[in-house]
């Protein structure tokens, strides 16, 4: 069974990356580009079959190693 | 002779370089600033490590898009000789001048230490002083210094003898034991087709000078004076 | 999005309580002002009355400290001490700590930690040019631990790296007493010209005040989150309490001030740091005499919707403030606008002696500065003297083992084992100036362009202060002067960082109380003066206090650095010198922690006076091109010391104890010989042993040969035991550690 | 109006990430988990309205800088 979660960074939180992205892309000549933020993608393969299960396993990988809960939220999707 | 350091907003070595070059040059280094357009005429052009635009995104990817780099792509067509130390490789296989990508060191940590380096081609003018399979010894400290091409650009790198340099033990052995970073074959620094381009993460100039614990990057900068000195 | 959190306009007792001012220091507020303040005011008096900013507990104490010295310049006061190290140039140093936030989020914590001390010493003028970093952490086996060291080391790298400034020395150790309460004490190192030095002073009524660096946004609103739960209850999502780290836009900053540094533009500069523009234009003007006025509309933000009192509280980092002189305004915004860095004017300055801000074209809020700043208040806290430690467990017949075994063990435990897996994180080579690498005594650093170098180090032995805080404190202060006296530097002066528990307890406060008697005696009589310092006060969980922490910094001068030496065995067939007296101490030594599990007893006792004549003993020598290697002698003990300089010079040494024969040792003399803790003590390598011994002598200094380098094995009465496998023990429990799940 | 770009490593280039990630799974003790690759998320808010207009845009930002086509792949997506 296939996963993915997005990590993305809280409101509020200050993203160094996202910002010199943006400023990179208007460097670049992109000037449309009113903000940016960079998040993590991450691809599972499990071998959990149930969804049920595989989304609450994933829902602790989340917080206790992928996503930095302080500072971030997590998205679970999983794909079939 | 003259030489050009390009100067990114992130750059942190600039200044290191410099010193290291005039030390050898025995003269003053121009320094450029990297929205600069033009450049004056030089014999060599660097471009210097450090996190030339935060390198936030990946390293150097930024840089390469910045305005100089056209220029030093153009120079580097018409044969003056570039160096790219560390962040300066990863601008430069982002700007396309050489081929690959530096990826992640595969320990996915930052590593500063001196590691040893096998020189593979040192009929170059960077490599000139050293002898082909002369063991030297340099720091590196990146964290994305994790070379990676397409099975087939390392063919030709191998056959049309491309690779600079790469890390190996103190007695010159290729091992696995000797990679700081994952690099594929061991690979510290590329050259480009007609090897006036040349990329390493190694730092020759922070070990340029017998007070910091030791000169082997000295014979590089020193080499470049001897060849390009007209 | 541009709702603006509806704020109170009702000031409750439970929202005084919840910015941490007391019943007494509000009435004082209400007198200064003559009515309510507003909670924009509200806000600002409890940062600006808070430990953090006012030192209020500490206050009395600190000024115990000797602060003074011909070659200081400035000392504590401004935003970090300045020393003169000649030829027109300055030393610019300061220690501060970032123990909570890196416990609640270790990589950016230790991070922003970096970033803060970085600015507190270029806003002076001073380009840094070095990083050190002390770091406690807890029991290797707590949960926690782990990964708090991966992130708290990876975020000083992540920052110092990036910035471009090397990360050249520090301490790392362990302790459960830390697993609720980590430390993580940074220090940087920076050189100016003296006679272009900067300074917080606002002067000149109608100059401009600037604002530059980063946009403010919601991090970090300390007192604000408490409070603001109350009036808004998605506050949490809102202002992240947890500050993120920009070193790239540091970077920028520090390459933008130093730009307009070189022109005569700047009047006055503070950098932000903990609350941010309050204290920043608050101790301006203070020192000033006179008041400002600030348009909060003005300053540069990164979120809509901000209030004042959001933007006053705010702690985002990388961002400064300055006074400009009149007509620089437009050579100064294109300096930072070609670093790509906001430039906002935001206000004046006044002389009418209060603060006042505007925003939305209405008064913000209208303090009186100086009675807010004379009423700051001081407190003489309640304090009890630390008892005295009973005697140090004994160590029963045949319990103590093979000494080389013992060896092998201490080499290999958490407190001396190497810490190359931290300091390869940090890139400590960068500006090309790093003559001496982390790994031994002190730190030395070239300064550029001369022949001259400095030495730094830090220091602190938490186990000796917790047992007796005098003498923990003096122990610090003697350590880090003898870490710079063993690479031949001249100590200097040193910074402090005070890391201690909740000071409303009397045990507590005593502790520190006791702390700085110690570190006063052994400045006075090094003549090592304090010239900046902070202090962190409330590092407990659950009523369990954090170990008394004083963690000194210190900065040394070597006039000519090829005669620096290092630990490093530098050749075969040298005599091995002990310098200084040999009691064998072993309370509070790590061999008693090690062998028997035992934290007991008094620490070693510090003589200052003989710490002085050996040091400048060994000084003399190194600068006479003398000594060949040098280490003092700390953790562990005499053959703890012998073994790290064989490691480092991959040269072995056969050592032999003095006088009695093995059989017939007194198993605790033979093991306080050998890993005693007593103080003031180096070891030396030199070609020429009697001759040393002969200058010991003349100088009145204690000295004996105990053996002889050569070979690839320490050799101890008969036994022997390989450089390989001590560097074994040494080299791999760190890695082996951090590897684990 | 705003868009999404995933940039993940393309088959056969290592991910040292990724494979640490599922490394640390399993020392946390989540077994079943057979493989991770890691990616980055990016999010943009644009001036543009014109969805196809947007995604070209989009494509050469991703083709000059967001990806590094010798080792990613990349995907858009137009959130409105
Ligand atoms: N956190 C750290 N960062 C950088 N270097 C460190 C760190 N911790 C320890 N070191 C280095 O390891 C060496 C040994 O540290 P320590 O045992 O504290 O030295 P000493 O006993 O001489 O004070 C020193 O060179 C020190 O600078
Ligand atoms: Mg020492």
């Amino acid at each position: 069974m296939k996963a993915t979660v997005h990590v993305t960074l809280k409101n509020g939180v200050l993203d160094p990356q996202g910002k010199a992205v943006r400023n990179a892309l208007g460097a670049l000549g992109f000037d449309g580009v009113k903000g940016v933020r960079q998040g993590k993608f991450i691809e599972l393969d499990l071998v959990e079959t149930d969804p049920a299960t595989a989304r609450e396993n994933l829902d602790a990988m989340c917080r206790q190693l992928l996503a930095n809960t302080v500072i971030e939220n997590y998205s679970i999707e999983i794909l079939e | 002779m003259k030489a050009a350091v390009i100067v990114f907003p992130g750059s942190n070595c600039d200044r290191d370089v410099k010193v290291a070059l005039e030390q050898s040059i025995g003269g003053p280094v121009s320094m450029v600033w990297h929205r600069d357009t033009d450049l004056p005429p030089v014999d060599l052009i660097v471009i210097p490590g450090g996190f030339s635009y935060g390198d936030y995104l990946r390293s150097g990817a930024m840089g390469a898009h910045s305005p100089i780099m056209k220029e030093v792509a153009a120079r580097a067509r018409r044969g003056v000789p570039v160096l790219g130390i560390c962040n300066g490789f990863q601008i430069l296989t982002e700007a396309g001048l050489l081929p690959g990508v530096l990826m992640p060191n595969a320990g996915l940590k930052f590593v500063c230490k001196d590691v040893y380096l096998r020189i593979g081609q040192a009929n170059t003018v960077f490599t000139r002083l050293y002898r082909p399979d002369q063991v030297i010894r340099l720091p590196i400290a990146h964290h994305d210094g994790n070379y990676f091409a397409d099975a087939e650009t390392c063919k030709a790198l191998e056959d049309e003898g491309r690779i600079a340099m790469r890390y190996c033990s103190p007695d010159g052995e290729i091992t696995e034991d000797a990679n700081p970073n994952g690099s594929l074959g061991n690979i510290a620094g590329v050259l480009s087709a007609n090897r006036t381009v040349l990329g390493l993460m190694p730092h020759p100039e922070r070990l340029a000078e017998a007070a910091l614990g030791g000169a082997d990057g000295r014979a590089m900068f020193d080499g470049l004076v001897e060849a390009l000195a007209a | 999005m541009s709702e603006t959190s509806p704020e109170p306009r009702q000031i409750t007792p439970d929202i005084i309580a919840r910015h941490g001012l007391t019943g007494e220091e509000y009435a004082k507020i209400l007198d200064i002002l003559g009515r309510e303040p507003n909670i924009t005011e509200l806000g600002i008096f409890s940062v600006m009355w808070s430990e953090h900013c006012s030192y209020k507990s500490s206050k009395k104490w600190l000024k115990t400290l000797p602060t003074e010295a011909p070659w200081v310049i400035c000392g504590p006061g401004e935003n970090a001490g300045i020393i003169d190290i000649g030829d027109g140039q300055a030393a610019i140093f300061k220690m501060e700590s970032h123990n909570h936030p890196s416990f609640i989020e270790p990589y950016q914590g230790a991070a922003t930690g970096v970033g803060g001390i970085l600015r507190d010493v270029f806003t002076m003028g001073a380009r840094p040019v070095a990083n050190l970093n002390a770091l406690r952490f807890g029991d290797p086996g707590h949960g926690k631990t782990r990964h708090l060291v991966a992130g708290v080391v990876a975020g000083i790298g992540g920052y110092g790296n990036c910035v471009g400034v090397p990360t050249v020395g520090g301490e790392c150790t362990f302790h459960g007493a830390y697993n609720g309460n980590i430390l993580v004490n940074a220090m940087t190192v920076g050189i100016a010209d003296t006679d272009n030095i900067f300074y917080s002073q606002a002067s000149g009524v109608g100059n401009a005040i600037v604002y530059v660096g980063s946009k403010t946004g919601r991090d970090g609103i300390h007192g604000a989150t408490m409070a603001s739960t109350e009036f808004n209850q998605d506050s949490e999502e809102k202002r992240p309490t947890v500050q993120v780290g920009d070193p790239f836009t540091e970077k920028l900053l520090i390459e933008a001030c130093m730009e307009l540094m070189a022109t005569d533009a700047i009047v006055a500069i503070q950098d932000m740091g903990a609350a941010g523009l309050t204290s920043s234009s608050f101790e301006m003007a203070s020192k000033g005499d006179l008041g400002v006025e600030l348009d909060l509309d003005r300053v540069p933000q990164r979120e809509e919707g901000m209030t004042a009192y959001e933007i006053m509280l705010s702690e985002s980092q990388e961002r400064m403030l300055m006074v400009l002189r009149p007509g620089a305004e437009d050579m100064a915004r294109s300096v930072f606008e070609k670093w790509e860095l906001d430039f906002a004017i935001i206000g004046v300055l006044t002389d009418t002696g209060r603060m006042v801000l505007t925003m939305g074209g209405e008064r913000a809020a209208d303090l009186p500065i100086n009675p807010l700043a004379e009423a700051s208040p001081e407190y003489d806290r309640p304090w009890t003297p630390t008892p005295a430690s009973p005697p140090a467990a004994a160590i029963p017949p045949g319990d103590d083992g093979p000494p080389l075994e013992s060896l092998k063990r201490l080499l290999g435990c958490p407190d001396l084992a190497s810490k190359r897996w931290v300091w390869e994180q940090y890139d400590h080579m960068v500006m090309a100036d790093t003559v001496h690498r982390p790994g031994g005594d002190a730190a030395v650093v070239r300064v550029h362009g001369t022949a001259k170098a400095l030495a730094m180090t830090s220091d602190c032995t938490p186990r000796y202060c917790l047992a007796d805080p005098v003498e923990g404190g003096r122990q610090a202060v003697a350590e880090a002067w003898r870490n710079l006296t063993a690479v031949g530097a001249r100590p200097l002066a040193i910074t402090d960082c005070m890391n201690f528990g909740n000071p409303e307890k009397p045990e507590i406060m005593g502790q520190f109380v006791g702390a700085i008697e110690g570190m006063r005696d052994a400045c006075r009589a090094l003549e090592f003066p304090v010239v900046s310092g902070n202090v962190s006060l409330y590092n407990e969980t659950q009523g369990k206090a954090i170990p008394p922490t004083p963690t000194i910094g210190g900065v040394g001068l070597l006039e000519d650095l090829a005669l620096a030496v290092n630990l490093a065995f530098a050749g075969e067939g040298q005599d091995l010198i002990l310098i200084g007296e040999t009691k064998g101490h072993l309370g509070q030594s790590l061999y008693l922690c090690q062998a028997l599990g035992s934290e007991t007893g008094p620490p070693p006792p510090v003589d200052l006076k003989a710490e002085r004549g050996n040091g400048d003993f060994i000084r003399a020598m190194i600068g006479g091109g003398r000594i060949t290697a040098c280490h003092d002698i700390a953790d562990g003990g005499l053959l703890v010391a012998v073994a790290e300089m064989a490691l480092a010079g991959n040269i072995g040494a056969r050592v032999t104890a003095p006088a009695a024969t093995p059989d017939n040792r007194d198993p605790r003399l033979y093991a306080g010989w050998l890993f005693g803790e007593d103080q003031g003590r180096y070891l030396v390598t030199t070609t020429d042993g009697d001759s040393l011994l002969g200058e010991a002598g003349k100088a009145g200094v204690p000295a004996a040969k105990i053996g002889v380098t050569g070979g690839g094995a320490i050799e101890l009465d008969g036994q022997r035991m390989t450089i390989d496998e001590l560097r074994d023990a040494n080299e791999r429990w760190l890695p082996e550690y951090m590897a684990g799940p």
